[in-house]
């Protein structure tokens, strides 16, 4: 339980920095934390005590490596996950640059009384 | 990206000695996805991080960072087409995405040739995607405040 | 040519050591990738040196290493003993040196052992000067000191690059 | 369990403790940095070798772009600083949201204590079936293609949004601006 509870507490960092944070990229750093909370807490999921990595190698017997291998599952998700947040993370980058050079300020509060 | 020369020799020089190796060590990982840990994105994100290398190293408009950057969105589109390719190709064994090669011993290269060519399909699409989406950030230079009043 | 084909080796070794087989057909498109990946660069790798086709060169690489093992163990010992010192003799500073050492690849190796030696560090190299920072510079002559230091140095590189 | 795995989650969260209130916004690059590293090797004590890798090296290029942007962008002033009430209350709505997810937790099953149903098939067929004996790749693109389909699909349209945003704007005609 207690690593599920750590997963937790990095999603409330992220949380934190999304909500307090008024400086845009550091708003995006946040969003970054919250996804490798994510990910983290979907391979804890995965996990058995004394887990081996799910990749079978020649020597090894099919019933020791299905008694011992982490589930697989959640890892091609978070595989996936991982690369689409880099995608994400420049896409928002390129958003925060774009944001920057229209109104010359990074104050995520001032962006919502500006108009055009 | 302003700095034509790139970075101090000490950086240049070890860039090339070392990008051929990444590269090489890139495709490696990638080709041998489906029996060691690693596959397509993991390859293909790290001859990205090759190109990125070359990119910091030399400056914008020289090395193999410059060359490939002209190519980048072509050769991004091109990953993805050859996916769907090879996905369409599955009908030949009865399905979309159907294993259509033939399959060889386990635990060796040839043990499922279609996962393989999949697999070099998706370092193409994630190491050309992520270089264009580099380039973009990196090269772009709007001074604060430049474009305000321009399309408002 | 002898660029290509020695990287073609090193990309060759580099595919070896990661993918650890000696299956022929893995083997076959090592050598492919090798290849096709050390004839794109030919360009780009202008320092590559000719290594493996001058037995020579090779053994003076082998040579240099405990050679620079000796140097850093030797320094290592030099730091310790100024920094358990009561009084703390040490004298930072900047030095500028100029090195006789023509390729680039030997100078990059050049400044590469200075950092890895402890108490030096290079902090930049424009054309021959080194800008170097240690940990104590001598009160007479603080260039000519560093350049007879790195002196022990070239001799080695030279004869590997040169 | 195991205290490295429980350290080094520690270490990631005040990692990023340190990335979000940084002041110099370089500072706050290379802490994220440290988080995403600090993650891949607990990926790797987890049993997930492939995820470790991918981390790792794209922990890497997030570092370049980030630090290339922060160098474009002022720093964090003062003035852009929370007041002290809202402080307050987002640490309070995110305490919340952990009291809230590690209630839920306790319904799981303890941690590392059973994997679920699907996972025996996969491990015990995936070699046999798909011929890759990786079964994280086996899984990625033969059971799940269509997902991986759809990821690579996500990777464009994102680069090209990126693209998009970022288009060199239409030079201005010649005395018409500035």
């Amino acid at each position: 339980m207690m690593m599920y509870a750590l997963a937790a507490v990095l999603l409330g960092v992220g949380l934190y920095g999304l909500l307090v944070k008024r400086h845009l990229l550091k708003k995006v750093l946040g969003l970054l934390i919250v996804e490798h909370a994510v990910n983290l807490f979907l391979i804890q999921l995965g996990y058995i005590d004394g887990g081996i990595a799910p990749i079978r190698t020649a020597g090894e017997e099919a019933a020791a490596f299905v008694g011992n291998a982490v589930d697989p599952l959640p890892q091609v998700l978070v595989l996936t996950s991982i690369v689409i947040g880099l995608g994400l993370a420049m896409l928002m980058v390129a958003l925060t640059l774009r944001i920057y050079q229209r109104y010359g300020s990074l104050d995520a509060d001032r962006m919502s009384e500006l108009k055009g | 990206m302003s700095d034509p020369q790139g970075m101090s020799i000490v950086v240049r020089v070890v860039t090339r000695w070392l990008f051929g190796l990444i590269l090489i060590f890139g495709l490696a990982v990638a080709l041998f996805g489906h029996v060691t840990p690693g596959g397509g994105f993991a390859g293909g994100t790290i001859v990205a991080c090759a190109f990125v290398l070359a990119i910091l190293a030399f400056g914008g408009s020289r090395g193999p960072g410059a060359a490939f950057a002209r190519w980048a969105s072509s050769l991004d589109a091109t990953g993805a087409l050859s996916f769907l390719v090879l996905a369409i190709l599955g009908y030949t064994a009865g399905s979309f995405l159907h294993q259509w090669a033939a399959r060889g011993e386990l635990f060796t290269l040839g043990s499922t040739p279609s996962i393989v060519l999949l697999n070099l399909a998706i370092l193409l699409k994630v190491g050309a995607g992520l270089f264009a989406g580099f380039i973009a950030v990196a090269v772009f230079e709007g001074a604060a405040g430049s474009e305000k009043g321009a399309d408002a | 040519m002898n660029k290509v084909l020695s990287a073609f080796v090193f990309n060759l070794l580099v595919w070896l050591a990661v993918t650890w087989t000696f299956d022929p057909v893995s083997l076959a498109i090592g050598a492919v990738l090798a290849a096709a990946i050390a004839f794109a660069l030919r360009n780009v790798e202008l320092e590559e040196v000719p290594l493996l086709l001058m037995p020579h060169r090779l053994l003076w690489a082998l040579l240099y290493i405990p050679v620079l093992f000796l140097y850093v163990v030797r320094a290592n010992l030099d730091v310790a003993w100024r920094v358990l010192h009561p009084a703390l003799p040490i004298r930072p500073g900047i030095v500028k040196a100029r090195t006789t050492l023509k390729s680039p690849g030997a100078r990059v190796l050049l400044a590469n052992s200075i950092t890895l030696t402890p108490g030096t560090l290079s902090v930049d190299v424009v054309d021959d000067t080194f800008y170097v920072h240690r940990i104590h510079v001598p009160e007479d002559d603080p260039d000519g000191d560093m350049e007879r230091s790195m002196g022990r140095f070239e001799s080695y590189l030279r004869r590997i690059f040169e | 369990m195991d205290p490295v795995l429980i350290g080094l989650t520690v270490f990631v969260i005040l990692g990023s403790l340190a990335a979000l209130e940084m002041k110099s916004l370089l500072s706050a690059v290379i802490a994220i940095g440290v988080v995403g590293l600090g993650l891949s090797i607990v990926f790797l004590l987890l049993g997930a070798p492939d995820i470790a890798i991918t981390q790792v090296v794209v922990e890497v290029i997030v570092v370049t772009v980030l630090i290339r942007a922060a160098a474009r962008v002022p720093e964090e002033t003062p003035t852009l600083r929370a007041s002290r009430a809202r402080t307050f209350a987002g640490a309070g709505v995110a305490l919340i949201a952990v009291g809230l997810l590690a209630a839920a937790f306790q319904t799981l099953p303890a941690f590392g204590s059973q994997r679920f149903a699907p996972a025996l098939w996969y491990l015990e067929n995936a070699p046999d079936l798909t011929g890759a004996t990786n079964v994280v790749t086996a899984i990625l693109l033969d059971f799940r293609a269509y997902d991986t389909l759809g990821e690579a699909t996500v990777i464009l349209t994102a680069v090209v949004g990126a693209l998009a945003v970022l288009r060199r704007p239409e030079r201005p005609k010649e005395g018409s601006h500035v």
